[in-house]
């Protein structure tokens, strides 16, 4: 991924907004109703056709990949799986809003995020699969590694973007999170750093209800998660998260402001994730399944199926050649998946340090030793109880 | 509500004895010190309604209520620190630190406090809190969530570390744990939650003491947690050989119990520490110091370790390596014997 | 102290406020104006009389405090000395609002408000004399230890208060902090755990301009600390810090909301620090003594005094008898700084567990076996370089 | 605006060699990395315009501007978490933790991805960040103020853990840390911040090398940061009772430098450890257990510590009573030749 050109504006607007400007809206702002209309906005426009379109394409691809993933948990080929069923029209929208030279931080459940922007789906899938802790070079698309512990990402995300102020680079970086990461200390200091030094940072929370089996009102007391931003100083907007036009268009306005020198955004989008937390947890355990249920009808495809179709921009031809295509993805996916890459033992000890220490290579030998002693003699010790 | 007292009410818990998993002994441990004592409180991330991602705090929120055991905002150090203020106000807490890596946003609050408050009030303010936490590898788990973090803590002045290594243990030194006056971070094995053994409620377990969980008359092996059961597979492998190896289940990492580590490997002359976490600086390099120090005259050969590799925790794919093992304990006691080599 | 009756009500009010109940007002809350006459207020009324008068004996005591121990640092006495000169009147609201069971959670400034709270002034120096970590039972006089690590108090305090409504005591919680440590995590993580479990806590924060040498613009770009609070879902507010009649208005009322179940409250008190961070600081290299003049003006002592001299509530002879009241304090904390007690250096080892285990024991063993030798044979080896 | 390049210009710092303190030496050490490489940015707190609460960013800001040296929000998670970004997009971020146990709050940041970054990326993101962390007691520090926290950070694989004892070595190490590609704990003795000695700035260090700064030959002391000179003071009065005793200052505490620490010993045949931290589970317990599992059969005698005691760090009356003296090294010494007694 190449570097973003020196096109930031030299004299940034430093001034803050007003604080009535960075309160949040009553309500998530909307452009689609649940069955799919369009639902005209005073300050947000619909974006154009050809962007839908591609949106809609991502969704379905999106889509296909969580439940190619959900299958290969099942059939033992994935570790582990946090699923984005139902929360693909944040994690499209999460792509789509940024720019080439731009800057991603995912976490553990924003695979289709990933590779929405471009990192092949088998490279997003090595954390999970368990051959590493990491599959594809972040400089290449864009896109830090995947973060477990939550909230530290979002520093990243904030240190990335005042390096990028700092070279003069017109770089905009999406910091992404959950819910149930607002409670944590990293998010607090992340947000503060990122407002204080004015930086292009969009934050990206997908509001999904549930931090594992923990439900919002256990997280927060506050009218909304985006009523945090005005305590920072910085804009917070609410949006409908499985309204992909929504998405774009309130994520377009917070990169824009970024890109053009206008500091931070607070985004908090309103979703649901349809499966348990991961294919290890029992969601029956805490959530009724009438409320699961609620969801379906606000599913963000079949939303944007419908506007689509209702515009006559989707033909059915076209909705083939997309299923053609997931399909295609998915299928291969399995292929890249069953071939089991040979783990290579001294890669524990290859990337510690940029030059392995006398210690570390002494360790290497020692198993390197093991292990030849265990090849030579296969199967002798193995034996023992 | 339930007004929790100052004091507990006499009546314990029913005594069982019957065979169960450690993560049921704990999940038992726990209700018992709930239902004998309402001081206690069990707190932490999912530990409610979910009962944990592990299941050890399973129906205690029903049995004993949203007062008693609740889940809390998504903030590690806001869990310990809050821990602190609720002993502060005559409370037990016990938390939960939903894995080894999680914990480490609570250290400060677990360094600085939790283990200084006693001390910092010359004892006018004990923090009887108890800080659970999964930890290990072995279970297949992706990047933090196989950490051993034992170092951290058992470096701590303060802190009492415990690590069980049975489900009789984990069952009598929770519970030990739970009526200490002092802080304990109390390390679960993860990959022994799903081991079975007898658990009598009645045995009670003493903090600060290391067992000699198998007797034998050439070499000591001192182990803890996960890697008491490789110890004693590797024994029982080096006995088929013709070598008698005891094993000490060391169960308190900090303060350490130097007599029965020392009587064990005086009587042996030789002795190899096992654990999973990294070697350098860790609770495996201090029993090697200290066994060095005190046994110097009676040991035969160096006292060597077995230990996780000074590299992050492998992947899935590779910990098989990276995990000290029955092969590797075996070459480090032949390592004693140079001259048979 | 003894514990607090149960009288907190059955069914707390655990409704949120509206949106709009939460923010603060633009302008801090005032009674008195910088020429110390009264200005009214359509919210808060003027605290009475009586209130008054022991609130400005407290002034004068607490002021007292600050300038004897800037005097016993310059002489060696005190290690370190954190002056809240500026700050009384903070200092002494923050005793006052408090009631007999109630608990305040201090930081290393705030020596004034925890005297004012009743510690024997000798007792609430321990830390900073060296002696001891702290030098006070909390129990006793219902106030925690001085907190050196910044808001990692205000969790401490979080938990006391949780404790406290989950035994059904009306026990109020004031989490005292500066305005650099609003940018800690910790701060972040009490407020929200105050605010989701609705507890009995009033966070005060003395934003005094500065962090050492950091202003309050690199602390936040929000339109004020108090307008944190809407993002807990708690009320905030502002108020002037060197207004001891205000603050005590404003703390009462969150005091009063805390004990009737209302949740907590988020008080942010405009202040300034007169001297430097403490006597190891060169206030000099950050700021410019022609700001600190402007604040000698607002000096909340002042403020007070021409108050209650206007209303003739305060006479000359009154006045002479809190100089001597405050002289006699001085005079006898010099006299228990003079004492200079043996330290003893077991109790390093005797309260780090309440039974001390055998490897410690050892190490105490080993000190007083080095202690007794070198006093048997004093001199010999202190000899060599 | 600065732009910040990708690769450092040529022009080096004029060399100079001169007396200061090591205070000065590390300022110096700062102030040519900034002046060589653009890419160097020093932020925390209290950095700015006051130059450190120690002084040792004293007119960076002046010289360098707003955007290379910076006064950041009261955060060290924040600080931290930060730099890690900064380094994924190609500076090489200097940051300075006020005291030790104000860098507690970001040790999730150290261990989980400062310590872990290069490798979870296969080396595709190495991160350049120097955490420099004034440590150690011996000022009259308050609580908080004089933990000796190396052991979190040894502990921790991946970090390459530092500290000098010698302006010449407070120079030429930061500025090695500075040109390293992966994460250094760079931890500057406080009590030596205004000790004195010459410094010679064209002098370079090699990160991982303990040194010999005494030979001897009856004993060998090994010692990192404060401990040096008391280390040094303590062979120069053992050699005045006619013991010929050597002292290693281990410099990199991790990765460890067996080479000449094994050397030394193994010349002697005897060894004490000396550090400020508590000993147990520490830096010194890993030297005391490395040196008595390599050099087992040249040893006459067991491997001594002599280090803090398990006991929170001690407040200013007692510290004396807490740190390792010369006496005490001389007590250790003395129980290496138990016929002398
Ligand atoms: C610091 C930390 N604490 C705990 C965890 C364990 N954990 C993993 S995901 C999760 C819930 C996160 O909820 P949320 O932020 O809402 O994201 P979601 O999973 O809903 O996408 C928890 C507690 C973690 N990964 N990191
Ligand atoms: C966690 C932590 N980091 C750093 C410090 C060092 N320190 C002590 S006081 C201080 C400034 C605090 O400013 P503020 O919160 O505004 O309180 P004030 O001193 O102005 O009363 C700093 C940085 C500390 N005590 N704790
Ligand atoms: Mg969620
Ligand atoms: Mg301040």
């Amino acid at each position: 991924m190449p570097r973003n050109p020196t096109h930031r504006p030299a004299h940034p607007r430093e001034h803050p907004l007003a604080p009535g400007d960075l309160l949040p809206r009553d309500e998530p702002v909307r452009l689609l109703d649940e069955t799919g209309a369009s639902h005209a906005d005073e300050r947000y426009g619909m974006p154009p056709k050809a962007r839908l379109l591609e949106g809609y394409r991502a969704l379905v691809l999106g889509r296909r990949l969580n439940d190619q993933c959900t299958a290969l948990v099942r059939q033992g080929r994935l570790a582990v799986y946090p699923s984005s069923h139902g929360q693909e029209a944040c994690q499209v929208a999460a792509a789509m809003a940024l720019g080439e030279g731009d800057w991603m931080f995912p976490t553990y459940r924003d695979v289709v995020a990933i590779a929405s922007r471009g990192v092949p789906p088998a490279e997003a899938l090595v954390l999970l699969r368990g051959d590493w802790h990491s599959g594809y070079d972040p400089a290449r698309y864009g896109v830090a590694p995947q973060a477990t512990p939550l909230a530290t990402q979002l520093l990243h995300a904030v240190g990335y973007a005042h390096a990028a102020k700092l070279r003069g680079e017109s770089t905009v970086v999406l910091a992404m999170s959950g819910d149930g990461a607002t409670s944590e200390g990293d998010f607090h200091e992340a947000l503060n750093f990122a407002a204080v030094f004015h930086l292009p940072v969009v934050f990206f929370v997908q509001n999904n209800g549930y931090a594992i089996s923990v439900p919002l009102a256990r997280q927060t007391a506050a009218p909304s998660l985006a009523h945090k931003a005005i305590g920072y100083g910085m804009p917070g907007q609410r949006v409908d998260g499985n309204d992909l036009p929504a998405l774009l268009a309130v994520l377009d306005e917070a990169v824009e402001r970024a890109r053009s020198g206008g500091g931070p955004t607070l985004v908090e989008a309103h979703t649901y994730r349809m499966q348990a937390h991961t294919n290890a947890d029992d969601d029956t355990r805490y959530r009724e399944s009438e409320e699961v249920q609620t969801w379906v009808a606000r599913d963000p495809l079949t939303r944007m199926r419908a506007l689509l179709t209702s515009k006559r921009w989707l033909t059915q031809a076209r909705e083939h050649e997309l299923v053609a295509e997931a399909e295609a993805m998915a299928a291969g996916l399995r292929v890249a998946m069953t071939d089991e890459p040979e783990a290579d033992p001294e890669e524990l000890f290859r990337h510690v340090y940029a030059t392995r220490p006398p210690a570390l290579q002494e360790q290497w030998e020692l198993l390197a030793d093991e292990l030849s002693r265990s090849e030579a003699s296969a199967g002798s010790r193995e034996e023992t109880p | 509500m339930t007004i929790l007292q100052d004091a507990p009410p006499a009546a314990a818990a029913p005594a069982v004895r019957e065979t169960m998993t450690m993560a049921a002994a704990l999940n038992r441990a726990l209700a018992d010190a709930l239902a004998e004592d309402d001081r206690v409180v069990v707190f932490g991330e999912d530990v409610g309604a979910l009962g944990g991602v592990f299941r050890i705090t399973d129906g205690l929120r029903a049995r004993f209520g949203e007062e008693r055991c609740f889940d809390t905002p998504l903030a590690e150090a806001g869990i310990v620190g809050t821990a602190v203020g609720m002993a502060m106000n005559g409370l037990r807490p016990v938390v939960e630190m939903q894995f080894d890596a999680f914990a480490y946003p609570a250290l400060e609050q677990i360094v600085s406090h939790v283990a200084k408050m006693g001390n910092r009030t010359r004892g006018a303010m004990r923090l009887p809190i108890v800080i659970r936490v999964p930890y290990g590898g072995g279970i297949g788990g992706v990047e933090h969530h196989c950490d051993s973090s034992e170092a951290y803590y058992a470096h701590t002045p303060g802190l009492t570390v415990v690590s069980p290594a049975t489900p009789q243990d984990a069952y009598a030194l929770l519970r030990a744990a739970m009526r200490h006056p002092d802080p304990v971070v109390f390390l679960e094995p993860k990959k022994l939650y799903w081991a079975k053994g007898e658990v009598d409620t009645s045995i009670t377990a003493e903090l600060g003491r290391a067992v000699v969980v198998r007797p034998g008359s050439d070499v000591t092996l001192i182990a803890y947690g996960t890697s008491v059961p490789t110890a004693l597979a590797a024994a029982e492998a080096a006995g088929a050989e013709g070598r008698s190896v005891g094993v000490v289940d060391v169960r308190t990492l900090a303060p350490f119990d130097d007599a029965t580590v020392t009587d064990a490997v005086r009587a042996t002359g030789r002795a190899v520490v096992v654990a999973e976490a990294p070697g350098f600086a860790s609770v495996a390099a201090e029993i090697a110091a200290r066994v060095g120090e005190r046994c110097f005259s009676y040991l035969e050969a160096p006292v060597r370790r077995v230990t996780g590799f000074d590299v992050p925790y492998a992947p899935p794919k590779l910990e098989h390596h990276y995990l000290p093992d029955v092969d590797r304990i075996l070459d480090a006691i032949d390592t004693l014997y140079p001259d048979e080599a």
